[in-house]
């Protein structure tokens, strides 16, 4: 049944690319979609059918390519992972049908499409080094050409594409080293033979194997430093496209990371977990703080995607932690939660992409100070908008609580602790962790607050409309995922722990008990109702407006402006913004963000004690771009302008290097 | 003295040493500042005590009372004395944020604890096991002369530091011999009049002892 | 810290230094069923006082005369008040807002007019700023009369209101 | 989850609301009475909220269902903590439906929503509270979750129910220098989260100096009184934590009426002094900047977190 799966998506897949290339407009958009979400769709079945089994299915297909062959192996890791693409992808892919129609319908970007869907889809399927690096090049390179799609009316996807495509090259290069040499010094392609030959694999080649992956999968899953691609490129790509990137294809990072560091080598000393904790940390605090100050929509959820990976990132240090200093259980708990995140935050934060490309095409800018009082033109859009923020706020009873539930009870019973770096590093999680959930709130409660609620700021804002019905459909269903996740994420117990099963080098155990109602876990006296948390939640609503009701309540008065102190004329403008909701607190992290500030104060002519106009410019550099990544650019451009100096178009010149060559050569070889 | 009694009023007092050195970066107005090390020598003193009464050596009684008398009483007495003195008794300035200097301290107290980690496991009494607060309190003390700008805050954190020291001593010998408590203390009282000294002189001269203006007496 | 305890145990309580109640006391204004009886919160409206008037009123709030002890308390917004308690003859400027805040206000509510140019503008009568007493612009149920009302009548007049 | 845990539950929803106005009339006569002056009756409270009930309901034309549903979530949350937060019995039936995190976190939630409210107005003064509330509350949450951390550090639990029972059975625990920093974190957290002075005025009449107020200018009537109820209940529920989490002694283990009435009075006996000593102190500080309520948050978090470190190395 899995093979089947497999192959029906492989089908889908094939099929969604010729009737892209193919077909007229029209139907080309209607098709594409549809076949998409089939494809996804299988995946999910196939996946969903291992979690629930937990049978590994494996195939193999020698001679693929030329120098070597693709194998599948679809564990229960895999698995997590191709369920939280098919979470976020059908959807998605519907969701693209109606946004297409208005926007990225060329044919290249109509071919793309399937084609990352099923790549992102295979690469956890890969059971080689070859096919991992075959499917990884093929999402890649269809992300590509999807971020560049919307570049005619967009000149700034030209640069987020030249920052994707760069970082996305380093990341192949030097995922391809760590895993050609692991290849080679395990003699052997296929993740068996690797898994088999570990032990003849030197402390040193594993640490130098790990560290490049760490590069490698760190910058695809977009944590700090190596981010800078990722707020550039997922909010140029198009919304679906983006849900898709944002929800699961830089996840896959994550399980890069993992079946690489902790499948195939088998886990390390504690400093592995240590650094992919403090990578984790960094990324997660850089990634809200960077959330909560911007004020462009997308770019907003992009970096709330390096916070998320950041989480991610501490769960799965944490577990390498806790399994190299010899609490398995704790690290099973570890791994559940930023593999219950890893699902969460596909459902979430697709859906919070899906949103903003319904708001982007209905109003056409993402600039938070340009929106407002869409609750009442988009009503769909904002109920499940309102879902998704509730949820990657970790708010209660929503799913994104559990998750984050999982992690700091992962994280606070990791106390008392033989290792020093243990107790080191704990107090400090939790606390960047609750900091994170906190600034979250605030990020999102900015995010929903001046997008959806009180007056329109701007004309186009005034004058939207709902979004069409394959859109709507595409939030509802991942509104709906969000909500069942939160309140049924007991069906994903027995699912997570043959994920922890198939690690081998991190955990083994069960990590989380349930009857179905309670979520207990393994070694610690600790118990979560989601279901019950929202039913009590529901039952005082319902009491609180009976008892209300039951006083005989006087009249609603509903025709009123709202109480602006007397003043004559009640505008939007007066309205807090984005940015001035997010000003105490980036006052707060000052030290931290660097905002430059300009104030230019216009006085009138008459007299200067009168003003004019006031304009108030404030931008924040992203700080590792600034002091990182700029310098390490100039340093190149001079090489470059060094390179120019000895390449000056002359043939003469270039015939003089060609004889220097073949002298240097001739004397060499001698 | 039961143990655990023994143990809970050594922690609480040590705890306090280390809170109040929390509470100097924490407090802005320099007469309570003050007030606040004062209290620390107190604690200081405290913990002499619980040690000497639990193992019943008189000697480090005595010096709980001296500790008291001096690190409580006379030492912050005269910096209180040289901060009505000035008229800078309003607020401290520092180089780096209030939240900053905690956080900052906060590693530090991490820092010890994980550096100290090898000797407590040596032993286990309780002395042993609080020794990490001592070290925290010597670190947090330099952090307060590296990051504050006026000479009585620098004073302070010398005097934080050489707490700090003492608590280490009290917890990890557990009986300081007299003439070594005795000698430190007359230490300290020296280069306090030399200080003070110095800042009545450079206040006479300049005006305030802003470090930052001082530093343009070398171009 | 010792200093502002000393002085709490000397002051003691200073609320009744003043004799209240001096003449007979007035009928009250609501019947025992109405909604505002025993809590009446104020939102206070200076719709173009000389602030005589705001100091009494002030006054009334005091420790000395405490009409908070009734029940009665200042809002920050129409939207939690019961009462309006405006001074001074409205201005042109202030007519619209005055409306406006006692649109805002939700009902059952009062309108207050404190101190003698409220009732009938006062000294500012055809003035050319004034557009009328609160009366021409918002209806009024209560009238404090006085220029400026001691605290005294005004404690008085919000007893008949709140019926403590 | 038994009939006789759910009653207790309900119990402890029930009292807590019905006392949570008395606690807070309470508070405004001890401040009344050291400034001199005489006071309402602590049942004041009580019948500013009846009158609201009976008021007219206003929704401004700006509005969307957010403004209507946010004073329910912010009471229903907060009511659902009261019901896990062991006040009156460890038997609760909602004890092993949410732990302290849970708690906190739904606690959270109330304040979103609150300020989601806030913004839904459209008014300056609106977004300017829901800003700040959202800053508050940000920078508050390290310090509440690590002094969880501290607290089921000793006990290997974070369910309140169990963490009661441990302080219960190691009395001298509450002592230990973990508990007391961990302890003084939380009380300056709930002076910062329920509004208090130094962080927030609850009696300011001034709306650049307002958070709380600021964010609930619009509400009227009915709405205003259940975010009033809610602030109020808030107010119980997170002294109710620092009473029971720290000194449990009278709370009953069982669910026998006679235990659980002792146990009600000795919770009120706690309440009525944490909250008479909010109060006084109340009356001798002023208010902060709100550009200094980071350090004050600071200090609190360095004291949640020494009470870690102290708790797992001292112990």
């Amino acid at each position: 049944m899995i093979g089947g799966a497999l192959a029906l998506a492989a089908g889908a897949a094939l099929f969604a690319i010729a009737v892209g290339a193919v077909l007229p407009v029209r139907q080309r958009v209607v098709w594409v979609g549809l076949f998409t979400a089939l494809c996804a769709g299988a995946g999910g079945v196939a996946a969903a059918a291992v979690l629930a089994g937990g049978n590994t299915f494996t195939a193999d297909f020698p001679d693929l390519f030329p120098l070597g062959g693709v194998r599948i192996e679809f564990d229960a890791l895999s698995a997590i992972f191709v369920l939280a693409t098919a979470v976020v992808a059908v959807p998605a892919a519907i969701y693209g049908i109606g946004y297409s129609a208005r926007g990225p319908s060329s044919r290249p970007a109509q071919v793309a499409w399937p084609l990352l869907v099923w790549g992102v889809m295979m690469v956890p399927a890969a059971g080689n080094v070859t096919g991992l690096i075959a499917f990884w090049e093929l999402m890649a390179l269809s992300s590509f050409v999807l971020v560049l799609a919307e570049h005619h009316h967009n000149p700034e996807a030209r640069t987020a594409a030249q920052w994707y495509a760069s970082m996305t090259h380093l990341s192949l290069l030097t995922i391809v080293l760590a895993l050609a040499v692991l290849a080679h010094q395990a003699g052997g392609d296929s993740f068996t033979a690797i898994r088999a030959g570990t032990d003849h694999i030197g402390p040193t080649t594993a640490t130098v194997v790990f560290l490049l992956s760490l590069v490698g999968f760190g910058a695809k899953a977009g944590v700090a430093p190596l981010h800078v691609w990722l707020p550039r490129a997922h909010p140029e790509a198009p919304s679906h496209v983006s849900a898709l990137m944002s929800g699961a294809m830089v996840a896959l990072g994550v399980y890069g990371l993992i079946r690489v560091g902790w499948d195939l080598l088998g886990g390390g000393p504690t400093w592995w977990g240590a650094t992919v904790l403090a990578v984790g940390l960094v990324s997660a605090m850089f990634g809200i703080l960077h959330a909560l100050i911007s004020s462009d929509l997308k770019r907003l959820l992009a970096y709330s995607t390096t916070e998320n990976m950041g989480l991610v990132f501490i769960g799965v240090g944490a577990a390498g932690m806790f399994a190299s200093s010899g609490n398995q259980p704790l690290a099973s708990v570890a791994l559940a939660a930023s593999m219950l995140l890893v699902v969460n935050h596909a459902a979430f934060k697709g859906l919070l992409f899906l949103g903003a490309g319904s708001i982007l095409s209905a109003t056409g800018t993402r600039d938070l100070d340009r929106l407002g009082g869409l609750a009442r033109r988009m009503p769909v859009t904002a109920a499940t908008f309102a879902v998704g923020s509730l949820a990657i706020a970790a708010l209660p009873p929503l799913n994104g609580f559990v998750s984050e539930w999982l992690l700091l009870q992962s994280l606070v019973h990791s106390l008392p602790s033989n290792a020093a770096v243990v107790a080191v590093a704990m107090p400090v999680a939790v606390a960047v962790v609750a900091l994170t959930g906190g600034l979250a709130a605030a990020t999102f409660v900015k995010a929903f607050g001046t997008t959806f609620l009180a007056l329109p700021r701007t004309v186009e804002a005034d004058q939207a409309h709902e979004s069409p019905r394959t859109m709507q459909i595409g939030l509802i269903a991942l509104a709906g995922v969000c909500v069942a996740l939160a309140l049924a994420p007991t069906a994903l117990a027995a699912p997570l722990q043959r994920v922890s099963l198939a690690v081998g080098g991190l955990a083994d155990g069960r990590p989380i008990h349930t009857n179905g109602v309670y979520l207990q876990l393994s070694g610690i006296e600790a118990g979560l109702s989601p279901l019950l948390l929202a039913t009590g939640l529901a039952v005082m609503m319902v009491a609180v407006l009976v008892v209300v009701r039951r006083g005989r309540l006087r009249r609603t008065v509903r025709d009123i402006p709202a109480w602006g102190c007397g003043r004559t004329v009640q505008t939007a403008r007066m309205e807090y913004t984005a940015t001035s909701f997010a000003e105490p607190l980036q006052r707060v992290f000052d030290d931290v963000l660097h905002p430059e500030i300009d104030i230019d104060v216009d006085h009138r002519t008459e007299s200067r004690h009168y003003v004019q106009a006031i304009r108030y410019r404030m931008h924040i550099r992203d700080g590792f771009e600034h002091r990182l990544y700029l310098p390490v650019l100039s340093v190149v451009r001079r090489w470059g302008d060094g390179a120019r100096r000895v390449q000056n178009g002359s043939i003469h010149r270039y015939l003089a290097y060609s004889l220097i060559t073949l002298i240097v050569v001739l004397v060499v070889s001698r | 003295m039961t143990t655990t009694r023994f143990v809970q009023l050594l922690d609480l007092a040590a705890g306090l040493v280390l809170v109040t050195s929390f509470a100097v970066l924490w407090l802005r107005r320099l007469v309570t500042v003050t007030w606040v090390i004062a209290v620390q020598g107190m604690a200081l003193a405290a913990v002499a005590l619980v040690i000497g009464v639990y193992e019943h050596e008189t000697e480090l009684a005595l010096i709980a009372l001296m500790v008291f008398a001096l690190r409580g009483l006379v030492l912050p007495g005269l910096i209180l004395r040289a901060v009505r003195a000035g008229d800078e008794h309003r607020e401290v300035e520092s180089l780096i944020n209030v939240p900053a200097a905690l956080l900052a301290a906060s590693g530090l107290t991490l820092v010890a604890y994980a550096t100290t980690r090898d000797v407590v496991a040596l032993s286990s009494t309780p002395q042993v096991r609080a020794l990490p607060l001592g070290i925290a309190v010597m670190l947090i003390g330099m952090l307060l002369i590296v990051t504050r700008r006026k000479a009585v805050l620098q004073i302070m954190g010398v005097l934080m530091v050489d707490n700090g020291i003492a608590l280490v001593m009290f917890l990890g010998t557990s009986g300081v011999p007299l003439a070594v408590e005795l000698g430190i203390a007359s230490d300290v009282l020296l280069a306090m009049f030399i200080l003070q000294v110095l800042t009545a002189r450079i206040r006479t001269k300049f005006g305030g002892t802003d470090l930052d203006q001082l530093r343009e007496l070398r171009d | 810290m010792l200093k502002l305890l000393r002085k709490i145990v000397q002051t003691g309580r200073v609320t009744g230094t003043v004799p209240l109640d001096a003449g007979p006391r007035p009928s009250l204004l609501l019947n025992a069923a109405h909604p505002l009886r025993g809590s009446v919160q104020i939102r206070q409206v200076d719709a173009g006082s000389c602030n005589g008037c705001e100091t009494e009123f002030a006054a009334a709030f005091g420790p000395v005369y405490d009409v908070e002890r009734f029940g009665v308390r200042l809002v920050a917004s129409p939207r939690h008040a019961d009462a309006l308690v405006v001074t001074g003859p409205v201005t042109r400027n202030m007519a619209v807002p005055l409306v406006k805040t006692f649109e805002a206000t939700p009902g059952p509510k009062l309108v207050i007019a404190l101190g003698d140019c409220a009732r009938d503008c006062g000294v500012f009568a055809g003035g050319y700023g004034v557009a009328g007493s609160v009366a021409d612009v918002v209806p009024v149920d209560v009238e404090i009369p006085g220029c400026p009302p001691t605290p005294d009548d005004i404690v008085a007049s919000l007893r008949r209101v709140v019926g403590r | 989850m038994s009939p006789t845990g759910i009653a207790v539950a309900v119990l402890q929803v029930v009292l807590s609301i019905a006392s949570a106005p008395f606690l807070v009339g309470m508070m405004r006569l001890i401040r009344a009475r050291l400034e001199g002056r005489v006071g309402a009756p602590i049942r004041q409270p009580w019948r500013d909220l009846r009158k609201l009930f009976r008021k007219e309901r206003m929704v401004s034309t700006n509005t969307s269902i957010v403004f209507s549903l946010a004073p329910l979530v912010l009471l229903a949350s907060a009511a659902l903590v009261a019901g896990i937060v062991p006040f009156l019995s460890t038997t609760s039936a909602l004890d092993q439906v949410g732990d302290l995190f849970a708690v906190v976190y739904l606690l959270l939630l109330g304040t979103v929503f609150l300020s989601l409210a806030g913004l839904d107005a459209g008014t300056a003064f609106g977004g300017m509270g829901s800003s700040r509330e959202m800053t508050i509350a940000a920078i508050a949450e390290p310090t509440l979750l690590v002094a969880i951390f501290a607290l089921s550090v000793s006990t290997g639990s974070s369910n309140l129910g169990a963490i009661v029972a441990d302080t219960l059975a190691h009395p001298s625990r509450a002592a230990s220098p973990a508990s007391m920093l961990a302890f003084s974190a939380l009380a300056v957290v709930t002076i910062a989260e329920t509004g208090r002075i130094p962080v927030d005025n609850p009696s300011t009449h001034l709306e650049l100096t307002m958070i709380h107020e600021a964010m609930i200018l619009e509400y009227s009537g009915p709405d205003l009184a259940l975010v009033e109820l809610a602030a109020h209940l808030r107010l119980v529920v997170f002294l109710g934590l620092l009473a029971n989490l720290f000194f449990p002694w009278g709370i009953a283990t069982t669910a026998q009426p006679l235990h659980l009435v002792a146990a009600a009075g000795a919770v009120a006996v706690k309440l009525i002094v944490l909250a008479a000593v909010i109060a006084v102190i109340e009356v001798f500080i002023a208010k902060v900047r709100l550009f200094r309520v980071p350090e004050l948050l600071a200090a609190s978090f360095v004291l949640a977190f020494l009470a870690v470190t102290v708790s797992f190395f001292l112990v």
